[in-house]
C-alpha cells in the first residue's frame, strides 16, 4: 500500500469519504449477455469501476500441446483499457496484468467442472473499460457471471470483494483513494454456496485480529455480491422468456437459439436452492442496481487536500535512471535494457 | 509451478499416503521448513549480493543501484523494482524466452513482502528532491528448483539487501550530483520473512519441495514482519481454502517465520 | 481480417449468388452503409470517448490529453498518436497477444484519415513552443467484430474527438505550466468520414459485414473531408483493382460518406 | 503529409527542385542476383533510395498451422536500417514497417501462382540502406523482380511509383523533399501486362480530378519501371549466358545450376511476348542506369532555405512528454510506456 495511514479516510462520524459505513459496498450492477459474439458476457458496474466480462469456449485450444487430456484449461485475460486509468496505461499487458489474470483464472478454475471438457480451453477476457480500485474483484464477480451465462456447469458462483484497512479500521469495498491511501488490501474470491476462499491476497500491514475481521467482513460483503449476481441470472433469463413469448406473437425479432437459459450451475449446497427456475415475464432490461443499505455517494464530493496521488491502479511514471555525474558505474545501459513497464509495473506495488 | 510437467500418479499416491502416516518424503515434520544457508557478497559488480539455498532451491539475488528521476508523486522517496527470472539452468521444465507467469508472480510476491514491510526506508534514498533518487533494482536469477522458491526469494531478497553499500554523493551545482567513490550501507529497516505452505489434499504442509509442489492443489506465501504482524499474502494455483483452515495456516506459518528469521539474523551478523 | 478463419465454399457460393441477383445477406443495397448509432463520454477518465456501433460492429474509442514535449521539427504543433486493439472479447477468431497487423493497418488507417483531413489543428494543441505541447492519445477497443472495423474506428474516433474537452492551463515560471480543472471543448475542424468498399468477385459493395467481409478479395477505404476531398485512402487485401474501376468505386463510397456524416453530425449536435 | 502546400517545390520554368519535370521519374538502377545465399535476389537504386530485395522459397512455414492448405503463403519483412534515415531509427520494428510489409505482401500474392506450392511460405525480405522518398515503391519494384529471379512463376511484374500533389500540382515520384513537404502521395503498384492495381494508398488531400489524374500519371511512369525491370531480367540471363560460354573454354567459375534462366512469367498480355529468348552475348554488367528522358539532376544543388526538416521516412525523436509542474495526470509514464517507435511512427504520417 502506497499509504501510511495518516491521511484521514473516515470522519468522526464513521464515514467514509464517499459517504458509505465501514461495511458498506459501493452500488453495484451486472447486465448479462452484452456481447453478441461472445458465447457468455456480463458487465460489472462497482462504483466507478466499469468492466466487460466475455467467455468463449469451452473450444479447441492452440498450440494443441498445451491442452490438458483430462480437462478444460481456463484462461484469463484481464486487460486495462489505456484510457481506464487517470494516467493513459501502456497498451501493453503489465506484469500486474498477468498476475491477476492468473489468480482469477485459478479461482474460476476451483468451480468450473473442467473434467467435462478435456482437451479444451474456456477463454474469459476481462477488460476494465473504467478503474475506480478493486477492480481484479469485480473481474472476478462479473467472470463467474459470464461464464454461467455460457452455459459452463459450475460448482458454484464466486463473488468477490475485497476487505481493508484505512486509519486503523477495517473497511469493507475500497474504492480508489481508500485503496491508494489506506494501509491495507485483502482481495477475496468467495464462494458462498461452498464455503470456500478460491482468491486471496494481501498487501499492507495487519494483526493477525485485523485480518481475520477484514476477512469476516469480506465474506460478508461477498454474500451480498452473491445475491446480485443470482438476481441479474434470473432477470436474463426471465427477460428471454418474455422476449420470446412477444416474439411467438409478433415474431419481429430473430430468437436465437443460443440464447435460450443455459446457465448449469449445480450448486452443491441447500443454500441455493432459489435458482431461477420459474420464468418472471416481465423484467424489460436486465440491468440490477443494486444498491445495499443507504445510498452511498459514489463521486468523492471534495478531492481531500492531502490526496494528490494518483490512484494505485494508475500506471506510474517510470524513474529515468539518469545519471547526473561522474557514475561509478555505466548504470544507463542497463536501466534501458530493463523493459520500462516492469518498472512502472512495481510502482503499483500491488 | 507451471502445468506442463505431470507427475506420476503413483508418486503422487505415494505422497499422500505418507502423509496420512503424518510423514513427508524427505522426513520432515509438516511444520518444519529446510536449512537455510547465505553466501553473501558474490557479486562484487552489484551493489548488494546473496546466494541463498533452502534444500535444494537454490537463487542468487543481486541489488543493482542508481541515480534515476522519482515518481512524481512521490518526489522525495527512492525506487525499488523487482524482478526473476526462471532460467533453462535450473529446472529441466523451465523455458527460454520472455518471463513466465510464474517468473512474474514470483518477482510480484517477493516485492510486496520487501514493500509492505517497510524493510528500506525509501525516503532515506532520496538524493534531492523531484530531481535525483537511488533507484534499486533487485533481479533474481534460479539456478535450482527444488520447491517453494518464493520463501527462498524473499529471504534472498532482504539478505542482498542487507549488503547493499550505496554510494555517497556530493552536491555540486545545478543540481547535478558526482558519485563519489565512498560508499556506505544501505539500512535495513524491517526483516519480513515469508513462509509458504503447501495444499495437499486436506494436509497443509510447510516449504514443499519440488516433488510436494507438484501434487499440492493450493498454497498461501504469508509474510510477516518481526512484530508479528502480517505485511502480504498471496494464495498460488487453483486450490481453495475454508476461512478458518486458512487463519490456522496462517498461525502455523509466523511460528516458522521465526525460526527463519533467527537464521537470516546469523548470517548477517 | 486475419487469413486464420476458413469461411466455408458453401456460404461463399451462397453470397456470391445472390450478389448475381443484385441481393446481399442482410438485405442491404450494394451502396448501402449500416446503421450507425454513438454513445458518447460514457468513460469519464477519458477526455473524450465514444462507443459506435456500425451495423453489428461495436468498439469504443477514448481519447486521453497529456502534456508532452513536442517533436523537435515541429516545436509548435501537437501530436495526435492512434493505436487500436483487435480484443479476443470481440470474435472467436481474434488471439490475444501483442497487436496484429490486422490492428496496425485498423489504427494507421484510421490515423491517416485523422490527420490528413486535419481535423484537429494540431497548432493550438501548442502550449509553450518547443517545451509543452497536449498529445492526443485516440486509443480503439473492438468489443464486437461484424465486419469493415475501418468505418466504424474513423467515424468512432472522430465522434470522441468531438466530446473531448481539454483542461486549461495556467504559465507559470520557467516555462512550468499548470493544469487546471476548468476545461475546453476540443474544436473540430473537419470532419472526416470513410467508407470502405470492398470487392467479392466481380461486385464492389459498401460496408461489408463479417461474413461478407470474409469472402472479399480486396477493399479499398477512402477519407473523404465535408468538401468532398479525398484525404486518405488504402487498398487492403491481395485483390486487385482496374484503375476505371477504382475510381468508380471511390465516387460511390463518397455519396455515402454524405449520409454517415448526416449521423455523426445529428449524435453531435 | 506534413507539408500543407506553402514551400516552393518547383520553380517558375516548372522544374522540380531536383530538375525534373512533373512528369519525369527519378533514375533508377536494377540488379538482379546480388545475394549468394537469397533463391532470388535484386538490388534497386531509385534517386538515393537503396534496398536490397531477397527472397527464400517456396519452403516449409513454421508454424506449420499457419500454411494454407491450397496455396503458399507470401511473407513480406520489409525493415529499415536504423543508418538509411537522417536520425538513427529504433532497431524495433515500427508499425509502419508491419504495415508496408503487409501491403507489399497483398500486392505480391496477386500475381504469384501461389496455389502451385500449397502449405509453403516464399519469404520476402526488404531491407532498405538508404531512404529518398518512395521507399515502399522502389521495394515492391525490387521485390518483384527478385520473385522472378527465384524463378517463382507470377501473372507480371508489378512496377510501383508515387504519384502527388506539390504546390497543387499533380507529379511524378516524390523524392524525399516532396515527400515531405507536398501536400499529397498516392503510392500506387501496378501491372501493366494485366492492367490491374495491387497496391494503392494516399495520404494528402486530393479533389477527385487530381486523384484521376494522379492515377493516370502514375500508371505511366509504373510503365516505364516495368522497361527497366524487364531489361534488368533480360540481362541478367544474358550475363549469365556470357558467363557460361566463357567458362566453358576457362572452367574458372562455378556455374550453379541454379543460376539458370527461371524466371517464368506467364504473362497472359501480347504486350510481353518480347521476353529474353534469345541471349544478348555481351552486356558485362547486368546493371541498367534508366535515364528517362533527359538526365535529372540527382543532387539537389542547394538545399533551399524553407526546407530544413527531416524526411518523413526518417524516424522521428519521440516528443518527451515532462510537465514541468503540478501535473494534473503523470504523462511521462504514459509516452514512456507508450513504445516509443509507435509514436515516431505515427509521427511519419504514412
Amino acid at each position: 500500500m502506497a499509504g501510511d495511514g495518516t491521511v484521514q479516510l473516515i470522519d468522526e462520524k464513521g464515514k467514509r469519504l464517499d459517504g458509505r459505513n465501514f461495511d458498506e459496498l459501493r452500488p453495484i450492477s451486472i447486465k448479462i449477455g452484452v456481447l453478441e459474439n461472445a458465447d457468455g458476457s456480463a458487465e460489472i458496474r462497482m462504483g466507478n469501476n466499469i468492466i466487460i466480462a466475455a467467455v468463449y469456449g469451452p473450444r479447441e485450444l492452440h498450440p494443441k500441446h498445451r491442452a490438458l487430456p483430462d480437462r478444460a484449461l481456463i484462461q484469463c485475460f484481464y486487460r486495462m483499457s489505456t484510457f481506464s486509468v487517470n494516467d493513459r496505461k501502456s497498451p501493453a499487458p503489465s506484469r500486474r496484468e498477468k498476475e491477476i489474470s492468473m489468480i482469477i483464472s485459478n479461482a474460476l478454475t476451483s468451480v468450473v467442472f473442467t473434467e467435462k471438457y478435456p482437451r479444451t480451453t474456456i477463454d474469459v477476457y476481462l477488460q476494465v473499460l473504467q478503474a475506480d480500485g478493486g477492480t481484479r474483484c469485480a473481474s472476478l464477480t462479473a467472470a463467474s457471471v459470464a461464464l454461467a451465462d455460457a452455459g459452463i456447469p459450475m460448482r458454484g458462483l464466486i463473488a468477490s470483494v475485497a476487505g481493508g484497512l484505512i486509519n486503523d479500521k477495517v473497511v469493507l469495498d475500497l474504492y480508489d483513494i481508500e485503496d491508494q491511501k489506506g494501509s491495507g488490501d485483502v482481495p477475496l474470491g468467495y464462494c458462498p454456496v461452498l464455503d470456500e476462499i478460491s482468491l486471496v491476497q494481501l498487501d499492507g500491514v495487519f494483526t493477525l485480529e485485523q485480518f481475520e475481521e477484514c476477512l469476516k467482513l469480506s465474506i460478508k460483503g461477498a454474500t451480498e455480491i452473491y445475491d446480485i449476481q443470482k438476481k441479474a441470472l434470473q432477470d436474463k433469463y426471465a427477460a428471454i422468456r418474455a422476449d420470446v413469448s412477444v416474439d411467438a406473437k409478433e415474431t419481429k425479432k430473430e430468437v436465437k437459439p443460443k440464447e435460450e437459459p443455459k446457465a448449469e450451475i449445480k450448486e452443491e449446497s441447500q443454500a441455493v436452492k432459489e435458482e431461477p427456475k420459474e420464468a418472471i415475464k416481465v423484467a424489460p432490461k436486465p440491468e440490477i442496481k443494486a444498491k445495499p443499505k443507504e445510498e452511498p455517494k459514489t463521486e468523492v464530493k471534495e478531492e481531500p487536500q492531502a490526496v494528490k496521488e494518483e490512484p494505485k491502479e494508475a500506471v506510474k511514471v517510470a524513474p529515468k535512471p539518469e545519471i547526473k555525474a561522474k557514475p561509478k558505474e555505466e548504470p544507463k545501459a542497463e536501466v534501458k535494457e530493463e523493459p520500462q513497464p516492469e518498472i512502472k509495473d512495481e510502482k503499483e506495488a500491488k | 509451478m507451471g502445468d506442463d510437467f505431470v507427475i506420476s500418479e503413483i508418486e503422487k499416491d505415494y505422497i499422500k499416503s505418507l502423509l496420512e502416516q503424518k510423514k513427508r518424503i524427505d522426513g520432515r515434520e509438516f511444520n518444519q521448513a529446510r536449512n537455510v544457508e547465505f553466501e553473501l557478497n558474490l557479486v562484487k559488480k552489484a551493489e548488494g549480493s546473496a546466494i541463498v539455498t533452502l534444500g535444494g532451491s537454490k537463487l542468487i539475488v543481486g541489488v543493482k543501484a542508481q541515480l534515476g528521476s522519482p515518481f512524481p508523486d512521490t518526489p522525495d522517496t527512492g525506487v525499488i523494482t523487482t524482478s526473476a527470472e526462471l532460467s533453462p539452468i535450473a529446472s529441466p521444465y523451465f523455458e527460454s524466452g520472455p518471463p513466465s507467469n510464474d517468473a512474474i508472480e514470483l518477482a510480484r510476491v517477493t516485492d510486496r513482502a520487501i514493500r509492505e514491510s517497510h524493510c528500506v526506508d525509501l525516503s532515506k534514498l532520496c538524493v534531492i528532491p523531484k530531481k535525483s533518487v537511488w533507484i534499486l533494482f533487485i533481479d533474481f536469477y534460479i539456478l535450482n528448483h527444488d520447491g517453494n522458491l518464493f520463501d527462498a526469494a524473499v529471504i534472498g531478497a532482504v539478505a542482498a539487501l542487507a549488503t547493499t553499500k550505496i554510494p555517497k554523493v556530493k552536491m555540486l551545482e545545478d543540481d547535478e550530483v558526482e558519485i563519489l567513490e565512498e560508499v556506505e550501507p544501505l539500512k535495513i529497516e524491517h526483516y519480513p520473512i515469508s513462509v509458504t505452505s503447501y495444499k495437499i489434499g486436506e494436509y497443509n504442509i510447510i516449504d514443499a519441495n519440488f516433488k510436494e509442489e507438484r501434487v499440492s492443489e493450493a498454497r498461501v506465501t504469508v509474510g510477516f514482519d518481526e512484530k508479528d504482524r502480517i505485511v502480504s499474502l498471496q494464495k498460488g494455483a487453483t486450490g481453495v481454502y475454508k476461512p478458518d483452515e486458512l487463519l490456522a495456516v496462517i498461525k502455523e506459518s509466523l511460528n516458522v517465520s521465526k525460526t527463519l528469521r533467527k537464521e537470516l539474523m546469523k548470517a548477517l551478523s
